[in-house]
């Protein structure tokens, strides 16, 4: 191992049962170059400060439960290298988030707009197991794939300012998420999502800011999601209004 | 009003697209001539008797017509959410149509503006 | 400090019992970093509003005739308008910048059974539209054309 | 009082098997009531990370006999055969209906589901979504679930004990993460899909929270745990982390090779023959320690290591069949596989061990059902080949949740005044736990020493004097954890208190893993001794069992079933 260099961690603390609001923690601690973010508080849960709570599993950005604030920008923190930062790093709580304790935020409110688009599939008709796997081109699988990649790791939420003062905002990723199935071909869903989109705090509250791309680790592209199930959304009532109920 | 506004929500926003889209392409030169080189007299502009007779084609009614209400639209919409980023979306169902019938109100008038041209 | 969030974003339908802190905004909000860009582009909303109406104003005097006319052009020589204009120019194109450069992501890979040509396509056509026009615009406005 | 609450299945886990056994029990009876527990959001669950594939015969060149026989043999024959043959009968049903739930497999021109080489299976038959198919499948798994009002989630709580009355499992307690409370879970059938426990390693493809509770649940609960011996090495993870390159990598095309730029599993005999970089898990793992001995390793930060070359596949293939690779490898290793060979070493992957169950997902404690890495029905055997632990979470986790409800139906609610008190045990077990300052002991300290010793006993290579000094220091790591103490008290999301537990399991498994291999004298499988290198049919042809006494582990074993395939030499 290489000479260990010294670096001061500035962490923001919140236990409930204690703290009235939430306070920032200094620790100064030895870092080994090849570290994470997550690896340094690794290190202090594990060898300073037993009681500080964050949560982190899979470690190679996959599992999405790791996203904090790092120096003020949403991050994956099993993905940022520490020796990306000066000597000084801030960590802190995912932004727009209920803080539950420490770094762990509430993310109850996320599933809630995540089940709010139906995410799944749906069809007129299940198909039985009898005749196999359904075809799909991968020119088909093109089209929604890149929309099927999101980890829920909800750095987007941080960003977004519609998601920080619109409470009923259902936020980019469950939007994606809606319009990946709004657009794989083995789905028939699509004018019941379309009507959901329609209703209040969908689509429609989404300014473009585009932030939700800029932050996003697994370059879902959330923005190019959301702006794309307007579009459909109002062609979808457009077509409604032609050819009443017919355009379903 | 806040069911309304829903139901009207993909019209506004179609409006508010082309206001962006259109808006800024019309005008680009449109201020750049009228507002910029024209009064600095880098440029002549059209005499009033010239203007008025291009105006009044049907094309120039049309674009007239969207070059004033466009931008309206961009306008309000815009504006609502810089009043939500301001931590008003409690009063969103105030101000949004209040900024709304502000842009209707633009349209129509500007609408009235070259038909009686 | 960064500022608060709704304090209500975020928030579950069925809160947990245990009492949590209030959300807070990213630190760089309204102003830093990227927000700046965004920030900026929805308060050219303010000037986008006042361009529409004062097209209605010019449209307004044409329909009057020369005299209301003549005020109206002269008024735009006054500094203040001369100003505000050249303002509304930066944002006009700053707008069209920061759209143009997110509109091909936005246009869906099928609308209908129609399929919109490939990202760069439209972008270069964006910009060849907003030029044309410009320059068509330009031309008429001076007189040359027509 | 504590609050009880009902279901007709508690489900422990919300992986690929607990949500596959959650999805089943309400197809079976849409008028069941499930309870989901799990300790993290089903969809942090540690099949997220799964890369490669999900094996099922897909092509019009294969069948089931070949799928199975690979099995058997990839198990070096303790695999059990009427498991097997069930298994790999279920399977491709099993992958269609994650087909139709959207899994986004990754297709043909025809629109046919794509198939990729993988180690150890004779023919392409591994169903692949680019190379994140473990994260497709959970999500596409946990969002078809979503539709179902009859599962209601538990998400952040944490099991801690099995509750039995009767000599029947009747219910779960478990812990509130973020309130700090314990609950009764009720059930008239309970499911284990808890996952595996890598953890127990210091160098793991495995993510923090596999640390092996329901193998300690069941274990504590009486039920034994079956072929713990088996740990399956994975001969590329990156050095340092131990994050898993995917063995599609070589399914694609890439080649091993040492610090001489050879292919040495070409150029020297290491028994895998012409399969080369196809080989099986447990080949590959020793050749690349035996290269690494011969003094053809690489020196690196973290010990020696060798070279996965990609460079010859090309960008295009790369970025389009293993995405997930190249960028792994650019963030946490800082080589780009496009221009540059990914360093490699073996590390501790999967667990062909676990909570004994036999073809139905049963266990031998009526009501409780196990599936997924945590179970071992003995599909796995002595080791597990590439990409049939998915689908084996989908098949047993399938079945667990039919026959729980099966089951369901004709059980008893048991004593309730019984079961609150051994809820109410527990709850107070937890609070005494959680911020105990008397102990000097540091839980971090107990789990790197745990680490050390499991590497040094149980590696890839093992011999009887480690092993038994390893089976000696976890039994004083024990005694140390009963000295451990912790700093925070605080009732809400207490990390340490969750941290302290998962340790407590993992020691059990530990205990488990190297009491059972330091039983087994023969090398088979992932099991491989320097002091007795033969496999030896007439002594060992059977499965090991581990049962938990107060006093220290027994052992004891259980007949492999064959019938359809003699054991022969396993060779490629
Ligand atoms: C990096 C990696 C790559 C892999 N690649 C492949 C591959 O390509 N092909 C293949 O076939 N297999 C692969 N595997 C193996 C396969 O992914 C796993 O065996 C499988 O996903 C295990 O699924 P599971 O449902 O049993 O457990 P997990 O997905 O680990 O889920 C365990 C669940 O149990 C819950 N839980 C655990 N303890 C408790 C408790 N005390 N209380 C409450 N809940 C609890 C957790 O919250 C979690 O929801 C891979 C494994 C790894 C690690
Ligand atoms: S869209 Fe991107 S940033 Fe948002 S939750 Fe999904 S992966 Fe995270
Ligand atoms: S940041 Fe928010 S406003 Fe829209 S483009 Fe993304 S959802
Ligand atoms: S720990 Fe899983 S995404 Fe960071």
């Amino acid at each position: 191992m290489s000479e260990p260099q010294k670096k001061k961690i500035v962490i923001t603390r919140f236990d409930p049962d204690q703290d009235e609001v939430p306070k920032t923690q200094e620790y100064e601690i030895p870092v080994q170059p090849d570290w994470k973010v997550l690896d340094a508080l690794n290190f202090i849960k594990d060898e300073v400060d037993g009681s500080l709570s964050h949560r982190w599993s899979c470690r190679m950005a996959v599992c999405g439960s790791c996203g904090m604030m790092v120096d003020g920008e949403p991050k994956l923190t099993c993905k940022e290298a520490l020796s990306d930062y000066g000597d000084t790093v801030e960590i802190a709580p995912l932004a727009n988030f209920p803080i539950v304790r420490d770094l762990v935020v509430d993310l109850d409110g996320f599933m809630d707009k995540f089940k709010s688009v139906k995410p799944w599939i749906i069809r007129a008709k299940e198909r039985a197991v009898e005749e196999g796997p359904m075809r799909q081109s991968p020119e088909e699988l093109e089209e929604f794939k890149q929309f099927s990649m999101c980890i829920n790791c909800m750095l987007c939420y941080s960003a977004c300012p519609v998601v920080a003062n619109e409470p009923e905002f259902i936020g980019p990723a469950a939007i994606a998420l809606g319009h990946r199935y709004n657009t794989d071909s083995r789905d028939e869903g699509a004018a019941e999502r379309n009507e959901i989109f329609r209703g209040e705090g969908t689509v429609f509250s989404c300014s473009f800011a585009n932030e939700c791309s800029e932050v996003c680790p697994k370059h879902v592209d959330p923005a190019a999601a959301v702006n794309q199930a307007k579009f459909n959304a109002v062609i979808d009532w457009a077509q409604g209004l032609i050819l009443p109920r017919g355009g379903k | 009003m806040k069911h309304l506004l829903l139901k009207l929500e993909p019209i506004i926003w179609l409006l508010f697209g082309q206001g962006i889209l259109l808006g800024t392409l019309l005008l680009t030169g449109w201020v750049l001539v009228v507002g910029v080189l024209a009064p600095l007299g880098i440029t002549p502009l059209l005499s009033f008797s010239d203007a008025h007779e291009l105006a009044a084609t049907l094309i120039g009614r049309v674009v007239l017509a969207a070059l004033i209400a466009l931008p309206l639209w961009k306008g309000a919409h815009h504006l609502r959410h810089v009043f939500i980023d301001l931590g008003g979306a409690d009063r969103d169902a105030t101000v949004a149509p209040l900024l709304y019938l502000i842009a209707l109100a633009g349209s129509v008038a500007g609408v009235l503006a070259v038909i009686r041209l | 400090m960064p500022r608060a969030s709704h304090p209500h974003a975020m928030q579950p339908r069925n809160p947990g019992s245990t009492r949590t802190a209030p959300p807070q905004m990213s630190p760089k909000f309204p102003m830093q970093g990227r927000y700046r860009a965004y920030t900026l582009f929805d308060w050219t909303g303010l000037i986008y509003l006042l361009l529409g109406f004062l097209a209605l104003r010019v449209v307004w005097a044409l329909g009057t005739g020369q005299e209301a006319w003549n005020v109206v052009m002269d008024q735009f020589q006054s500094p203040v308008y001369i100003g505000f204009h050249v303002l509304s120019l930066i944002s006009v194109i700053f707008v069209g910048v920061r759209f143009f450069s997110f509109f091909p992501k936005a246009q869906p890979p099928r609308i209908g059974p129609v399929k919109p040509p490939p990202q760069p396509v439209i972008l270069a056509g964006l910009y060849a539209a907003w030029i044309g026009v410009t320059l068509v615009m330009t031309l008429i406005l001076t007189g040359v054309l027509f | 009082m504590i609050e009880v609450l009902r279901h007709d299945i508690v489900i422990v886990g919300g992986g690929g098997a607990g949500l596959r056994a959650a999805i089943a029990a309400v197809e079976a009876d849409p008028a069941v009531s499930v309870g989901l527990v799990s300790k993290v959001y089903p969809m942090r669950s540690h099949t997220v990370s799964a890369e490669g594939g999900a094996a099922a015969v897909a092509r019009e060149d294969d069948n089931f006999e070949m799928h199975g026989y690979d099995t058997v043999k990839g198990s070096d024959f303790l695999g059990d055969q009427d498991v097997i043959q069930y298994f790999v009968q279920e399977a491709p049903k099993e992958l269609a209906r994650l087909e139709h739930w959207g899994c986004p497999w990754s297709r043909n021109e025809d629109g046919t589901v794509a198939t990729r080489a993988f180690g150890g299976m004779s023919t392409k038959r591994t169903w692949y979504a680019a190379d994140k198919v473990g994260f497709h499948m959970l999500h596409a798994l946990f969002q078809h679930s979503m539709q179902f009002d009859q599962i209601v989630r538990y998400d952040e709580q944490f099991v801690t004990k099995l509750l039995v009355d009767d000599g029947v499992v009747r219910g779960v307690a478990s812990l509130d993460i973020r309130e700090g409370v314990v609950r009764v879970i009720l059930g008239r059938a309970v499911i284990l899909a808890t996952g595996g426990a890598g953890k127990i390693f210091p160098f793991t493809t495995n993510g923090t929270i596999k640390t092996g509770d329901g193998m300690s649940l069941a274990y504590r609960a009486g039920v034994p745990l079956k072929d713990m011996e088996f740990v399956q090495y994975h001969p590329t993870g990156l050095p340092g982390t131990g994050i898993l390159i995917t063995e599609a990598t070589r399914g694609e095309g890439g080649h091993l090779k040492n610090s001489k730029g050879e292919r040495f599993l070409v150029d020297y005999d290491y028994g895998v023959g012409n399969k080369a970089e196809l080989g099986p898990r447990d080949m590959i793992s020793r050749a690349i320690v035996q290269e690494v001995e011969a003094g053809r390793g690489i020196q690196g930060t973290y010990g020696e290591y060798v070279h996965l070359d990609l460079t010859h596949l090309g960008a295009d293939k790369i970025n389009q069949r293993l995405p997930m690779v190249r960028e792994l490898a650019k963030i946490y290793i800082g080589v780009d596989p496009v221009t540059d060979p990914i360093p490699v070493r073996p590390v501790v992957h999967y667990m062909m061990g676990g909570v004994d169950t036999n073809i139905e997902a049963e266990t031998a404690l009526p009501g409780l059902y196990a599936a997924g890495e945590c179970a071992s029905a003995s599909l796995n055997g002595a080791n597990r080949l590439g990409s049939n632990s998915l689908t084996e979470c989908l098949v047993f986790g399938a079945s667990a949740g039919r026959n729980a409800v099966a089951f369901a139906k004709g059980s008893s609610e048991g004593n309730q005044a019984a079961l609150t008190g051994q809820g109410e045990e527990e709850a107070a077990r937890v609070d005494a736990l959680r911020g105990r300052q008397k102990g000097g002991e540091k839980l971090s300290h107990i789990r790197q020493a745990l680490n050390a010793t499991m590497e040094t006993g149980c590696g890839v290579y093992r011999e009887q004097a480690s092993m038994d000094d390893t089976v000696r220091t976890v039994a004083a790591l024990k005694g140390r954890y009963a000295d451990i103490g912790l700093q925070d008290s605080s009732k809400v999301f207490n990390t340490e208190l969750i941290a302290a537990m998962e340790l407590g399991a993992m020691l059990d498994v530990a205990e488990a893993v190297a009491v059972s291999a330091a039983g087994r004298n023969e090398s088979r499988g992932a099991h491989t001794r320097k002091d007795s290198t033969a496999r030896d049919d007439v002594n060992y042809l059977h499965h090991t069992l581990c049962h938990f006494d107060p006093a220290g582990p027994r052992l004891g074993k259980k007949d492999v079933t064959l019938g359809k395939w003699e054991p022969v030499e396993r060779k490629y």
